[in-house]
């Protein structure tokens, strides 16, 4: 009979990265869109409300943070929607490797490709609407801390509703009370900075909220494709 | 012990021994919500004392407070029927989740109305960002997130089990926001008169209080068995049971796709 | 009877309206969750009972 | 037992948009089988495949692999699968080098050499540094089909495997997969082609028993 020996899990998380790196280089729009989207939002806001700096400063940090979540979500919806369409979703079924250690692959690069540059952006958007200088390092700092939670969740929802021709608002209305923690904390850890207040406890908060949401996402990420594709 | 809870465990895992035991059960639920519901709103508006700060609109708390317990309640049992489903893969878990949801998210409504109605005599205008008013505003959300996602997907069995993994994962999400949620209304909010928060209540404020949460609970399993047996009624209306139980004629020559799915 | 009189019991020192709607609002919410599965299983009794004396009827599919 | 078989399965029911596609399906694959899932379409032959891969759920019924129950996504099974369903499961935008790399690391590792020969072998030879999206859907079909050039688990499961295929081709597909099953696998396909020719060949007819075809 057949001596099979299966690759490492290491390989193949490897390869897995490697894979989704080529796609999403090999595709940049998918990559533009929700940074020009995460600029727009906050766009909106000083159109919409008023460019004074008064009026401006104190909502700073959670005009950021809303856009940042918004944008965050767009890019979201077709995280697995072209895999589905294409069979390779079925085929990551199929492969001997755990399917929550492959999904942390393809969504850790997912966050790679799509927050980094957002929170490289967010204190250029926060400078625009006033955010004070000394609160933008805790700006970044937060929003590395918030956003892979808002990708591995909106992962979990991306994954429940793959299988759907059109989920646009279906996809928001399920996770968006979910991020409700991260935006609270979040938004109150840069007010403080803004304040000259310390922040660490915002920030150990989100840093709490990450790790249990890096332990307990893959597994409800690998449940919900197994329920998509099993159809 | 553990092989006659497996069987029951089973026994109830069959829609038709569910719908044949809810025949059952029901008028008793179906008695006792009334009653309770019925003396216990007649106490609370005619006989409970009122509240010597609030006055009458005190009243409102047991209506909001039972609603308010039986939506939570009710997201847990959505979790706990959800973990069921995806572990062992029975098809009454999936029948009665989905029959959960409407009424939790419709408790919730109630609970957030109430609450809102409650606070305008003290407030002034219906709707302050009180935490728990809007810890019950998340909470509509998420149910109307599992519903809608229950809606979308066409095959009865992957809807729920994509929804019992949304409310497994709201479930624990649900202790963050609501400390998030309390955390920030503190950080907005000088302590004020915390209007939801249950003074410490005489004897006759809370047997009312009591027999309405009695009521409320019996409702729900009430109206849950009532949901349940129409879902029941749509997943199994090939098989032979159900044909039976309308008591048509079953067709002359015997359908050949037929089957006795127990 | 905690109230003097009816027309008192109706007014609760001006908190009756919110009281009462309350109420109503909350019997509403219990009748429907009671009344709609109700009326749907008798719905869906009636037209399968009705599909299977025809029984000519293809079995098409009933969800609601 | 003396040989207990590779896949057995008990009872399979399936039922698909509450249509019931069969009942009772009952068959064992030994090693070195090769069975032809053949029935009208609409059948049910991809539903059961799918079944049998675990990329579906099935009402009732059970499955044996190699004597053990099988439960989907089971490792030690996969780890023995190859499935190549009606999706060829091609990333558009990756060139077919890199598509058939990704397979053979996520199953059992393979140089980039085997992987330009079973490329050429399978005719795309000349596409070998092209994006898949400007390839035709035969073409990606058969990036997929050349992992059978390259696989060496024990039970392959493929669906229409000779579809977009040139004659030449299906002659050299069919000497690998009798190969196969001489090496001791065994092949589960559904094909409209006549397989007539394959020793060791079983049709299964959804709805009639399996029954052996007698070698030509």
């Amino acid at each position: 009979m057949h001596k099979t020996n299966t690759t490492s899990l290491a390989q193949a998380v490897g390869v897995c990265i490697r894979r989704e790196f080529l796609l999403l280089v090999r595709r940049p729009s998918d990559l533009l869109n929700p940074l020009l989207f995460f600029a727009l939002v906050s766009l909106l806001f000083p159109l919409g409300i008023s460019p004074t700096e008064a009026i401006l400063q104190p909502v700073a940090s959670g005009v950021v943070w809303v856009a940042a979540l918004l944008a965050t979500l767009l890019s979201l919806d077709s995280l697995f929607r072209q895999d589905l369409l294409d069979g390779s979703l079925e085929q990551l079924l199929l492969t001997p490797h755990p399917l929550s250690v492959l999904v942390m692959a393809k969504v850790g690069v997912h966050w790679l490709m799509t927050a980094i540059p957002l929170i490289l952006m967010a204190p250029v958007l926060g400078a625009m609407l006033y955010l004070p200088t000394q609160a933008q390092g805790v700006l970044m700092l937060a929003l590395l801390l918030g956003t892979p939670v808002l990708i591995l969740v909106g992962a979990i929802g991306a994954a429940l509703t793959v299988s759907l021709r059109k989920t646009g608002v279906l996809l928001t209305l399920m996770v968006l009370p979910l991020y409700i923690p991260v935006l609270i904390f979040g938004t109150s850890a840069v007010h403080a900075a803004a304040q000259d207040l310390p922040a660490d406890g915002q920030l150990a908060f989100l840093g709490a909220i990450l790790s249990l949401t890096l332990v307990l996402a893959p597994l409800g990420i690998s449940a919900a494709l197994k329920v998509s594709v099993r159809q | 012990m553990k092989d006659t809870l497996l069987r029951w465990f089973h026994k109830w895992g069959s829609p038709k021994w569910f719908y044949d035991l809810s025949g059952r059960w029901m008028p008793w639920l179906a008695g006792l919500s009334l009653i309770c519901l019925l003396v216990g709103s007649i106490w609370a508006l005619a006989f409970a004392p009122m509240d010597y700060q609030q006055g009458n609109s005190f009243r409102i708390i047991y209506l909001h407070v039972p609603a308010a317990i039986l939506a939570q309640s009710a997201y847990m049992l959505l979790a706990i029927l959800g973990v069921i489903t995806l572990v062992w893969r029975m098809k009454m878990t999936e029948i009665l989740a989905t029959a959960c949801a409407p009424i939790g998210a419709s408790m919730t409504f109630l609970a957030l109305v109430t609450g809102s109605l409650w606070g305008v005599p003290t407030w002034g205008t219906w709707w302050i960002w009180d935490a728990r008013l809007t810890s019950m505003l998340v909470l509509l959300f998420l149910y109307l997130g599992i519903m809608a996602l229950q809606d979308a997907i066409r095959d009865p069995s992957s809807a729920a089990r994509a929804s019992a993994i949304l409310a497994i994962v709201g479930v624990i999400n649900i202790p963050i926001i609501k400390y998030s949620v309390e955390w920030w209304y503190t950080l907005h909010q000088p302590a004020t008169f915390k209007l939801t928060e249950k003074p410490a209540m005489p004897m006759e404020m809370w047997l009312p209080l009591l027999m309405m949460l009695i009521g409320f609970y019996a409702f729900f399993a009430w109206s849950l068995l009532l949901r349940a047996r129409h879902q029941v009624l749509i997943r199994e209306q090939k098989t032979r049971w159900v044909t039976q139980l309308l008591d048509a004629k079953p067709a002359t020559k015997s359908d050949p796709s037929e089957s006795a799915k127990s | 009877m905690y109230f003097a009189s009816f027309a008192d019991f109706l007014s609760m020192q001006g908190h009756g309206i919110y009281v009462w709607a309350s109420y109503a609002l909350g019997l509403v919410l219990i009748l429907a969750n009671l009344l709609v599965p109700i009326w749907r299983t008798r719905r869906l009794r009636q037209r399968l009972q009705r599909r299977l004396q025809s029984t000519a009827a293809p079995a098409k599919e009933l969800n609601s | 037992m003396p040989n207990t078989p590779l896949l057995s399965v008990r009872q399979l029911s399936c039922e698909r948009e509450d249509r019931l596609l069969f009942t009772h399906l009952a068959f064992d694959l030994q090693a070195g089988d090769i069975l032809q899932i053949k029935g009208p379409n609409g059948s049910g032959k991809t539903s059961l495949l799918r079944i049998l891969a675990g990329l579906l759920p099935y009402a009732e019924g059970e499955l044996y692999w190699q004597g053990e129950a099988l439960h989907p996504g089971e490792p030690s099974f996969l780890s023995q699968l190859l499935f190549i369903g009606h999706a060829p499961g091609i990333k558009a935008e990756l060139t077919p080098i890199e598509n058939l790399l990704w397979y053979q690391d996520m199953h059992q590792g393979a140089d980039q050499h085997a992987v330009i020969q079973a490329l050429t072998r399978i005719g795309l030879g000349q596409f070998l540094d092209v994006p898949a999206y400007s390839l035709s859907a035969g073409q990606q079909r058969r990036i997929a089909l050349a992992r059978i050039y390259l696989s060496a688990h024990t039970l392959w499961i493929l669906d229409e495997p000779f579809t977009a295929i040139d004659v030449q081709g299906v002659a050299d597909l069919e000497q690998c997969i009798q190969a196969h099953a001489a090496q001791g696998g065994s092949v589960i396909l559904t094909s409209h082609h006549a397989l007539d020719t394959l020793a060791g060949l079983k049709v299964l007819t959804l709805g009639q028993a399996m029954e052996e075809v007698p070698h030509a």
